[in-house]
Order: structure tokens, then C-alpha cells, then sequence
């Protein structure tokens, strides 16, 4: 097994790929996706703490399990909003969506 | 302890029921859920507001899980919470008239407040994380309510990429505090961290985590951006939901986590500092923007900015002994009453005139004084206690965060913030200065919507009463002040 | 006491459908009853001497038992005697008047008045900080909308300034307040706070209280926002920013400076004096130069004010006695003064100084009360501002002789008074279609000269009040 | 000391991502999303987690990679297939880069970093037991969200009668 230090830093980067996504991708759905990435690398997390901790425990797990479920409603959530935007306009382009200064 | 189980219960029963009777029955209106979600709220309100519910603070005995409790600050925060959604329900009644989905409207915003309600009472990070999804989720859809309208769905495409990504943030910030302590119970893991010598420099990259997480919600200075534009965009009942009700909720759970798991010694100058620095900048920032706005509600969305910098005061000062502590937290809390009642009057003001009228801008309201006396009066004395000015309720709370700053040897931050309270009056005084003094461009008389004028005037004897009778607030918070503080 | 005029306040607004003379009539009477109680309150204080002490003890009732300090304590000594009075009959004659003067939305206005009048008693008698401080920021509302509604063209500019002005003012005073109470949680009742703060503590309120209270007052780096208030306020509501807002920052610094912060106040007293000849002379050079006469009058209270300061702070009984003497006399002669200036304005159409001529020949009844109100601003000997101004100067020089300078103040006041009314009575007018004032404001403005010329004949009637108190004030407990 | 596994799979997962995000056309995108999904699971198991491994391709892969999968392509006859110009793509590399350095150094500093997992091992078993007694209530919470989600997704994504 691993050292603890390789996990952390593998969900790091997972994270550090979602920020850039965050940062400079300007479409609905790549925003989604970077957000996506990012809670993969807290669930990642969760599950090597869980593994890793001493004496080992479970509740990492078990946190993991919730936190996958509420991914996947909040996922539904989102790509409604993006349905009703697509319905509302073929455009989806968040800087489009500027309208409304920041 | 029984008793969020209870109020969760009915509120969860009614969100389900509301639904299922507007599939079945076709003749299902925007008065029966109405009614339905009413009750409901204002139910769970009374079981609060009982004695009974407080000689069961100090019976710990019944016991389902380990990961709620029922003390006083929870009680507190759900009634300040269950307010806001019973103001929203209240006023809704006008807004629904003309909209579709009418039962899932109301299911949504009490399942929402089941989740406000959940997040004041868990004690467990899991518990405390869903509530939060449960809270969240629904106010997703709230915000893109307005399915015609692109404005309300750039809110909701806004309000949902940054709510996931706290989402994320919060999830990560939790995997690191799961991973120091190998728990999820606030009060374990306080334990733990504390009886360690040295203090895991992780911790701290955990608590930013988790500030950030939070602070997505409670409109802190860096993580703001979304506000306006949400505030702006979604209908303007939801806009006062979130403002004044999940923002709240934000608190809630921020001071759970940081004074009951994260007081840690070796923490604490790092905290305060960065707490104190983002309650400046928060609040000077909200408050300088403001300035600017032409929009009432952006103007409000930045004045609420401002004053989740008066409440981050409480974070700052965690370090400065005990009773300056004790000063905060009751400062706080009263703060977050007075700010959602203040609050929620303010936008349902807004809200009013854009169903009337359609307009969000500020020269709508040049000379309301004369075309809607009441209401007028009544966003005054709303105003006029969001800029702090005694004896309104809105003085005692921002005098009890200052003067806890001062305790704390912040007397920077109590300047700061005076400061700028002295500064945001200015902007509320530009809008008593359009309706009172400004000559309006038509003198037609605005209807004033029974529900609207009901619910308004109460929050101005709200206000007034909680201005001149501080008292019975105060004792209270002080009390769930001290329930926190060990 | 407190509770009559925002009672009527209340009333006055509610039967504002009933028509304009009903609500003048009951804001009268509700005004009237007020000055009959400030009548007798101060009537009693002087015939049982007892200035010094507190009288009409209403408290301490704990307000807020969470906040040991703050209690609902309100009295009456000789501090807050003259002023309450003054008070009293000043809004009795702002809603006389107003009757010619106002002309809309009525309802609003008188109910202000008397909201106003009701908070305004209660700065001067609340004997508690917190109490004081909430009272102090309440005048603030109706103010701004009295300058906001009624004023002139440049109202909105000007409501906001001082809005902006006189709440960062209050800012700072918020802040001693607060750093006092940390100091000492369980009380900040006036009396029970006496000489009871540390030296340190003492010189941070003060500077705190200088800001806060000299805004008000005003003095001179703080004072931009009153000659543009004073100018586009409507002329009763001038009286009343004149008469008794500018009254606030005085009674408190003699209340919360030299009585809390004794030790300070006269270990910083120098920077006090020169700040109040500064002002003095300020307000004085710069009236000069001022064309427009309500302007000019404006400067001059701060010209007037600036006594108030330097009495103050000389630390001697003549000097304070005669710093509270000047703040009732100054309320009196400005209101006259103001209101003339209102009069003016409607009858000629201007208030410009170089247009305005003649005023002897078409309006002989105007210029006779100008004249008088003038030599009354200038401290002439027929009045009881000379004696009010003579036992400031006095009692500055006897503490410093170098304060001399303080009576070429009075000299310049003298200087531009008189070519004010050389220009605008004496010189013959070119054209002839003003109007003099009818004889009910005739006498109705002549009301304002009656407690000048009452307590020049008899000064014991106010310095009997005064005098027990600054004498306490100033051995200190 | 590293495992191969581990780094192929580390590989695996990370090129996926970046692919997610950088792929021209938004559903290859979406795949490779899917497929990092699956790398994580692949972790799962590398951590003595197959529930939760089973789960995540349940639920990650079989379900929420497939919505995604399914709205891009109810989506694409549109515009906006193709990408607008990235702009901020040196400021978005740079934030993820900072993001990561600063997690790393944390870590580094902590005493934790080199822990080895402890030989004894819990069953996941146990995950049934815990959720039974410390979060049923959780659980039901859960219940009551997933509820929410849904009635909120079908009434966004339901066709108004007027169009």
C-alpha cells in the first residue's frame, strides 16, 4: 500500500483540475463537469481517510455512500436548470449569460 | 429531543402530501397550498415557541441518534429560520396567482425549511451535511422557478454551479477533518484535536475549506459574487428566501462547526485574524457596492453582503475571553433574528412593487410615500433598522457585535465597523430621501395586497417591539450563548 | 413629559384627513401644553433653587436587564432646565410660524414637529448615555425629511449632508459610549458615573466626544454641512436647527465632557478653547463676506456656538454659567432671526444682500425687529446674550489673559451686522413692491425677543438655575 | 513503494479529466467524465472498498454519467457544441495549480502524511450496521432529498401546456 501522502495528493490534483475547469471554462455543462471533479476528489478522500485512519473506521465510508447519493440529485437538479436553459435559448454559454453584471 | 424529529416530520409530511394532492386533485389552488404549507410552518413555529419545548432542553435522556441535539441555539435559529418561510409562504400568495406548479412551489420551500430547521439542531458533520443538500437542492429549483423568464434562469444556472461547488468545498473540507480525528461528531472531534500537543497544520487548511464552504452561502466578501445576479434574477419571494433564510442557515452551521469542533488554542490567532479581515472586507465592500446600485434588489443583495460582515464578528472575536464571546454569539444570534425579519420586510417590499409594476429600479420609487403610505412607512422602518438606528432592533444587535469587539481588544474592528454603519445609512437614507422627498413621475396609487400589508406590518412591530423591549431577545441568546461556549 | 408631543405627534398625523386647520389647532395645543409643563418644571426648579440637583426623577427603571447600563432615567437640573424651556416655547412659535410658511402636506409636518419636540426633551433630560445617545440619533429622521420635504431647491443635497455629517458624528460618540460601558458594565446612569473613570479612558471619550459632539455643535473642520442646511431649510425648521439641534452638541459637551471627563476636560482644555475661538472667529470673518442673509445668519450661530465651546472649557463658574446662559439666548435670537429671514425672502423674493434695499421705508415693522434681532446677535446691552457673551469673554480672560483676543470676536460681529443693515434698511430701495408683515407675525416674531429682554432685566431668574449647577460641575461629584 | 496500480489508475483517472474538460466536442467530454468516474472506483478497490466501488459505478457511472451523456446529446443539435475561446485558460491553470500547492504543502507539514494504512481492516459490512444505528435518521433525510430533487427536476424539466 501507499503512503497516505499519495492519495491526498492524487485527490489534489483532481481538485486543483476542477478549479481550472471553474476558472477558464465558460460553458454550463464544463462548469458542471469541473464541479463534478472536485466532489470525486472529496469522496476520494472520505474513502482513503476511512482506510487510513487508525484505529480504522467506517463513517468515511458510510459519509462517501450519502455523499454520491447527493451528488446524483443534485446532478438531476442541475441538468434540469440546464434543460430549461436550453429550452429558453440554443445558447448556453455562460458569458452569455452575463446579462446581469457582476 | 423529540421535537426535531417532530417539526422535521411535519414539515417533511406536508412537503410530500402538497404534491401528491395537486396530482390527484385537479381543482388544487394557490389558496390550498397556501393554507396547507401555512399550517404546516406555523405549527412547527408554536411547538418552538412553547414551554414544554424548553423544560425538554434540559432533558438529554431521550435520545434517538447522537448526532442532534436540542439546545437553545438550534431553537433559536429555527424559529429565526421557520419566520422567514412563513413570511415567504405569506406573501407568495400574490406571486403564485399567476404561476404554474403551484403545490411543488410551496412542497419545495418546506422542504427547505426542514432543512434549515435540521442543520440548526445536528451535531454530526454527515447529518449536518445532508440537511444542508436538503436545504439547498430545493432553492436550485426555487431560483429557476420562473421557467419563462432567461432572467431567473441565469440565476439558477449561477446560484447552482457556485452551490456544488460549496458543495464540493465543504465535502473536501470534512474528508480532512474525518481524516485528523477519524470521527464525524462535533463534539468528538473536539475532543480529539484537543487533547493532541501540537495542532495539525491540516486543521487549518480544513477550517479555510470549510469557511470557504460556508461562506458561499453567507455571502462572505470573496465568495459573493454570485449574489447579486441570483438576488436579481430568481423571483423576488425566492430571493427573500434565500437572503434572509439560507443565508441564515449558512451561520447556523458555521457556528456549530467552529465553536463547538474547531476552537482549537493554536487556531485561534489565526482565525480571528482572517475572520476579522473577512468581516471588514465584507462588510465595507457590501457596503461601498451598495452605494452604487440603481437596482433595489442588487441594492439589497449587497447591503446583505454587509451585514454577514457584521455577523462574522462573532468568528472573529472567539479569541478575546469569555465574555466577549458571550457578548458575540447573543449579538449574533439577535443579529440574525433581526436581520431576517428586516430583511425579509425589505425584499417583500421589493417584491410587491415588482409584481405591481415590473420594475426593480431605484427612480420606481421616487414619491412611493404618497402612492403607497403604509408600505412606505413600513420599508422606512425597515431601512432605517437595517442602517442600525436606535431604538430599532437592528441598534441593539450591531451595539452588542461592537461592543464585543472591544472587549476582545478588536477596537479596530468595532471602529470598522461603525464605521461603516455610519456608511450604510447613506445609501438606506437615498431611498427614504426617493420616497419621501423626491417628486414621483406618476402619482397613481399602488394597490397594497392584503397579505403583503399584514405581513409587513408585522415585521415593523417586529422591529419595534424587539427595539424597545431588547430584553427578552437578549436574555434568550445570552442563554444559547452560554450553552455553547464551554 | 416626553410622551405628550410624540402622543400628539401620533394624533396630529392620524387626523390629517380631518383638514389642514385641525391639525394646526391640535398641533398648538399640544405644543402649548408642552411649554405649560416646561413652565412649570423649570418654575419649580427655580423657586425651590434647586438647580444643582435632579428634580422630576423619572427612574432609573432597568430598560434591559441583559445591558446593566442602560436604564430608562430621565431628570431634570439646572443643565436641562433653560434648554427644556427654551424648547418649549420655541415650538410653540415654529407652529405659529409654520401657518404661513408651510403650505403642503401639513399632517406630516406638524406630526414631526412634535415628534421632533418630544425627542428633543428627551436629550435634555435623559440621565442616562444610552438613553441620551438613542434620543440623539432619533432627531436625526425628522430633520432630514424636514429639510429633505420643505426645503429649498438644493433640499435633497443638502438632507443628505447632514445626514451623512451628523451620523459619522455619531459614530464616534456610539464609540465612546460603548468603550465607557466596557469600563463600566453595570451602570451608565450620568449621576452614578461621576468621577468615576479612569484618566486614560477620559482622554480617549473625550477626542471621541470632540468629533461626535463638535459636529453638532458645530465647530470649525466639521461644520460644511450647516450653512447648506441651514440655507435650504424652510425658516421654522431653521429656528429649530439653529435653536435646538446646534444646542445638542453644547449641552453635550458640558454634560458628558466637563461633567463625566472632568479631569480631561481641563487637562485638554486648550485644545477645546482654541477650537472654539477658531470656530468663533471663523463663523464671525466669514459671515462677513456672505451675501445672502440667511447665510450670513447661519455663520453667525456658528460664530455663536464658538462662545459656547470656549465657555465651556475655561473651567471657571463665570464661564460656564455664562456658556449655558449663551445657548438659551442664542436659541432665542436665531429663531428670530431665521424666521425674519423666512419673511423676508417671501415678501422681497430674495435674501441676496447686495439686491435687497429699502427695507426702512416698505417694510418698516421687518426692519424694526431686524434691527433689534441684529443688535441681540451682536451682544448689544439692551439684551441678555451681552450678558451671556460678557461672562464667556470674562471668564476666558481670567483663566488666560492671551484669550483677550476673544473680545475682538464681538467687534467684528458688530462690524458686519451694521453694514448688513446699513445695506439692506438704510439704503434707499429702488424699486417698491414689497409688503411688511402683517401684524399677527409682527407680534408673533416679537414673542422670540421676550425671554431676551426678561432675563436681561432679570438674570437672577436663569442664573439662580444655572449657577448651582455649574458650580457642582465644576468642584467635580 | 508505488504501486503500479495505483499510478496507472492515478494516470487513468487525471488524463480523463483533463479530457473531460479540454475535449472539442462536449461529448467525448462527457464520456471521459464517465470514465474518470469509473478510475475512482478503481481506487475503491485499491482501498478495500468494493461497496463503495460498486456503488460509485452504480450510481457515478451508471447513473449520473449517463444523464449527462444523455442532455449533451439532447442538447448538441444546438449552437453551442462547439466551445467559445477559452480565455482565462492561464489564470484557471494557474488557480489549479496554486489549489494544489497549497493542499500539498499542508499535507506535507502534517504528521500524517506518511501513514501507512493499519494492518487490521474493518468489513464493509459494517457500513450496514452504522447506517442502521448512528444515521438511520440521516438516511431518511436522504430519502426526503432525493424526493425533493426529483419533484424539483420534473418540474423544471416538464413542458408547459402554453409552450
Amino acid at each position: 500500500m501507499e503512503p497516505l501522502i499519495n492519495y491526498i495528493t492524487l485527490s489534489a490534483i483532481l481538485f486543483g483540475i476542477g478549479v481550472y475547469g471553474l476558472v477558464s471554462k465558460r460553458n454550463a455543462l464544463r462548469l458542471i463537469f469541473s464541479v463534478e471533479i472536485i466532489i470525486n476528489a472529496a469522496i476520494l478522500n472520505l474513502v482513503t481517510f476511512s482506510t487510513y485512519s487508525q484505529p480504522p473506521t467506517v463513517s468515511g465510508q458510510t459519509f462517501a455512500l450519502f455523499a454520491i447519493a447527493v451528488a446524483a440529485a443534485e446532478v438531476a437538479v442541475g441538468l434540469a436548470i440546464i434543460m430549461v436553459a436550453f429550452r429558453l435559448r440554443s445558447e448556453i454559454d455562460v458569458l452569455d449569460l452575463k446579462k446581469l453584471k457582476g | 429531543m423529540v421535537l426535531p424529529f417532530l417539526i422535521v416530520g411535519i414539515l417533511a409530511s406536508f412537503a410530500l402530501i402538497l404534491p401528491g394532492i395537486g396530482f390527484f386533485y385537479k381543482g388544487f389552488k394557490n389558496t390550498h397550498g397556501w393554507i396547507l404549507s401555512l399550517i404546516a410552518l406555523l405549527a412547527s413555529l408554536a411547538l418552538l415557541l412553547t414551554p414544554p419545548a424548553y423544560s425538554l432542553i434540559q432533558d438529554q435522556t431521550i435520545s434517538f441518534t447522537p448526532s442532534l441535539t436540542f439546545d437553545s441555539l438550534g431553537i433559536f435559529f429555527s424559529i429565526a429560520m421557520l419566520m422567514v418561510s412563513v413570511f415567504v409562504v405569506f406573501s407568495s400568495y400574490e406571486f403564485m396567482k399567476k404561476e404554474g406548479n403551484i403545490a411543488q412551489y410551496y412542497s419545495l420551500i418546506l422542504f427547505s425549511s426542514a432543512g434549515m430547521v435540521l442543520i440548526a439542531f445536528s451535531m454530526d458533520l454527515l447529518l449536518l451535511f445532508i440537511a444542508w443538500e436538503l436545504m439547498t437542492i430545493p432553492t436550485f429549483v426555487l431560483a429557476g422557478f420562473n421557467k419563462k423568464a432567461f432572467e431567473s434562469n441565469e440565476a439558477a444556472v449561477k446560484y447552482f454551479v457556485l452551490g456544488t461547488l460549496s458543495t464540493g468545498i465543504l465535502l473536501y473540507g470534512i474528508s480532512l477533518v474525518y481524516g485528523l480525528t477519524g470521527t464525524l461528531q462535533l463534539n468528538e472531534i473536539f475532543k480529539i484535536l484537543s487533547q493532541r500537543a501540537l495542532v495539525d497544520p491540516l486543521s487549518l487548511l480544513a477550517s479555510s475549506l470549510l469557511i470557504a464552504g460556508f461562506g458561499l452561502k453567507m455571502a462572505i466578501v470573496p465568495f459573493h459574487m454570485w449574489i447579486p445576479d441570483t438576488y436579481e434574477g430568481a423571483p423576488t419571494t425566492v430571493s427573500t428566501f434565500l437572503a434572509a433564510g439560507t443565508k441564515k442557515a449558512g451561520f447556523a452551521a458555521a457556528l456549530r462547526v467552529f465553536l463547538i469542533a474547531l476552537p482549537l488554542k493554536g487556531l485561534l490567532n489565526e482565525w480571528s485574524l482572517t475572520f476579522a479581515f473577512l468581516a471588514i472586507i465584507t462588510m465595507t465592500l457590501g457596503n461601498i457596492a451598495a452605494l452604487t446600485q440603481g437596482n433595489i434588489l442588487r441594492l439589497l443583495a449587497y447591503s446583505s453582503i454587509a451585514q454577514a460582515g457584521y455577523i462574522l464578528i462573532v468568528f472573529a472575536i472567539a479569541n478575546g475571553g469569555t465574555k466577549a464571546l458571550e457578548l458575540g454569539v447573543s449579538g449574533a444570534l439577535f443579529h440574525v433574528l433581526n436581520h431576517a425579519i428586516m430583511k425579509s420586510a425589505a425584499f417583500l417590499v421589493a417584491a410587491l412593487v415588482i409584481q405591481h409594476s415590473g420594475r426593480a429600479d431605484l427612480d420606481y420609487y421616487n414619491g412611493f410615500s404618497n402612492r403607497a403610505p403604509l408600505t412606505a412607512f413600513n420599508f422606512t422602518i425597515a431601512l432605517l433598522a437595517l442602517a442600525g438606528v436606535p431604538p430599532l432592533s437592528g441598534f441593539w444587535s450591531k451595539f452588542l457585535l461592537f461592543t464585543a469587539a472591544i472587549e476582545a481588544n478588536m477596537i479596530w474592528l468595532a471602529l470598522a465597523g461603525i464605521v461603516n454603519t455610519a456608511l450604510s445609512l447613506a445609501y438606506y437614507a437615498l431611498i427614504i430621501k426617493r420616497m419621501y422627498i423626491d417628486e414621483p413621475q406618476d402619482n397613481v396609487k399602488m394597490p397594497q395586497p392584503l397579505a403583503y400589508t399584514f405581513i409587513l406590518t408585522l415585521s415593523t412591530i417586529l422591529i419595534m417591539f424587539f427595539g424597545l423591549f431588547p430584553d427578552i431577545v437578549i436574555s434568550y441568546t445570552q442563554e444559547a450563548a452560554k450553552a455553547l461556549i464551554p | 413629559m416626553i410622551l405628550t408631543p410624540i402622543l400628539g405627534a401620533l394624533v396630529t398625523y392620524f387626523t390629517g384627513k380631518a383638514g389642514t386647520k385641525v391639525v394646526r389647532a391640535l398641533a398648538l395645543a399640544f405644543s402649548l401644553f408642552a411649554l405649560a409643563l416646561s413652565i412649570l418644571a423649570y418654575g419649580s426648579i427655580l423657586t425651590e433653587n434647586k438647580g444643582a440637583e435632579l428634580n422630576f426623577v423619572e427612574g432609573p427603571y432597568p430598560w434591559i436587564e441583559t445591558f446593566k447600563g442602560l436604564s430608562y432615567y430621565i431628570a431634570m437640573d439646572g443643565l436641562s432646565g433653560p434648554l427644556v424651556l427654551i424648547t418649549g416655547i420655541l415650538t410653540v412659535l415654529v407652529v405659529l410660524g409654520s401657518y404661513d410658511l408651510i403650505t403642503f402636506r401639513e399632517p406630516l409636518y406638524y406630526s414631526l414637529i412634535l415628534f421632533f419636540e418630544g425627542v428633543i426633551f428627551g436629550v435634555f433630560t435623559a440621565q442616562n448615555l444610552f438613553l441620551f445617545f438613542i434620543f440623539y440619533e432619533l432627531v436625526l429622521i425628522p430633520m432630514f425629511l424636514f429639510i429633505g420635504i420643505w426645503g429649498g431647491p438644493k433640499r435633497k443635497y443638502a438632507a443628505i449632508k447632514f445626514l451623512i455629517f451628523t451620523s459619522a458624528g455619531s459614530a464616534f460618540l456610539l464609540l465612546a459610549f460603548m468603550a465607557l460601558w466596557i469600563f463600566s458594565p453595570n451602570t451608565l446612569n450620568i449621576p452614578e458615573l461621576y468621577g468615576k473613570i479612569p484618566f486614560w479612558l477620559q482622554v480617549w471619550a473625550s477626542f471621541a466626544t470632540l468629533i461626535g459632539f463638535g459636529v453638532k455643535l458645530p465647530i470649525v473642520p466639521l461644520h460644511t454641512w450647516l450653512p447648506d442646511a441651514h440655507v435650504e431649510a424652510p425658516a421654522p425648521i431653521s429656528v429649530f436647527l439653529a435653536g435646538l439641534l446646534l444646542k445638542m452638541g453644547g449641552y453635550g459637551f458640558v454634560r458628558v465632557n466637563i461633567g463625566l471627563l472632568p479631569e480631561a476636560s481641563r487637562e485638554l482644555s486648550w485644545i477645546f478653547i482654541t477650537i472654539g475661538l477658531v470656530t468663533m472667529f471663523y463663523g464671525a470673518i466669514v459671515a462677513m463676506i456672505q451675501k445672502d442673509l440667511k447665510r450670513m445668519i447661519a455663520l453667525t450661530s456658528i460664530n455663536h456656538m464658538g462662545y459656547v465651546l470656549l465657555g465651556a472649557f475655561t473651567g471657571n463658574l463665570l464661564g460656564l454659567s455664562g456658556a449655558m446662559f449663551q445657548m438659551f439666548n442664542h436659541a432665542a435670537l436665531i429663531g428670530l432671526l431665521f424666521m425674519l429671514s423666512g419673511y423676508i425672502h417671501e415678501q422681497a423674493g430674495t435674501r441676496d444682500l447686495t439686491i435687497l434695499r429699502g427695507m426702512k421705508q416698505l417694510m418698516p415693522k421687518t426692519s424694526l425687529l431686524l434691527i433689534v434681532g441684529s443688535m441681540a446677535a451682536m451682544g448689544f446691552p439692551t439684551f441678555s446674550s451681552f450678558l451671556s457673551e460678557f461672562m464667556v469673554i470674562y471668564g476666558a480672560i481670567s483663566l488666560n489673559s492671551f484669550y483677550a483676543i476673544a473680545i475682538a470676536v464681538p467687534l467684528i460681529t458688530v462690524g458686519y451686522f451694521m453694514w448688513m443693515m446699513k445695506r439692506a434698511i438704510f439704503t434707499p430701495s429702488l424699486s417698491n413692491h414689497y409688503h411688511d408683515l402683517p401684524s399677527h407675525s409682527f407680534l408673533h416674531l416679537a414673542a422670540y425677543m421676550l425671554p431676551l429682554i426678561l432675563f436681561l432685566a432679570m438674570p437672577w431668574l436663569m442664573l439662580n438655575i444655572i449657577n448651582p449647577i455649574s458650580a457642582k460641575l465644576i468642584i467635580g461629584g | 513503494m508505488v504501486d503500479i496500480a495505483f499510478l496507472a489508475l492515478a494516470a487513468f483517472t487525471v488524463a480523463t479529466s483533463l479530457i473531460a474538460l479540454e475535449a472539442k466536442e462536449i461529448v467525448y467530454g462527457a464520456v471521459a467524465l464517465g470514465l474518470s468516474f469509473l478510475g475512482i472506483a478503481g481506487f475503491f478497490i485499491l482501498l478495500n472498498s468494493p461497496f463503495l466501488a460498486a456503488f460509485q459505478i452504480l450510481i457515478y457511472v451508471g447513473a449520473i454519467a449517463v444523464l449527462i451523456i444523455f442532455t449533451v446529446m439532447l442538447v448538441r443539435r444546438e449552437v453551442w457544441l462547439k466551445l467559445a475561446e477559452d480565455k482565462g485558460r492561464i489564470v484557471g491553470i494557474f488557480g489549479g495549480f496554486t489549489i494544489v500547492a497549497i493542499i500539498l504543502i499542508f499535507t506535507i507539514s502534517s504528521q500524517m502524511a506518511f501513514q501507512f494504512p493499519p494492518k487490521e481492516q474493518i468489513s464493509f459490512t459494517v457500513i450496514g450496521t452504522i447506517l442502521i444505528k448512528d444515521y438511520w435518521f440521516a438516511l431518511e433525510i436522504l430519502a426526503l432529498l432525493l424526493t425533493a430533487s426529483v419533484l424539483g427536476a420534473l418540474t423544471l424539466a416538464k413542458l408547459e401546456k402554453e409552450g
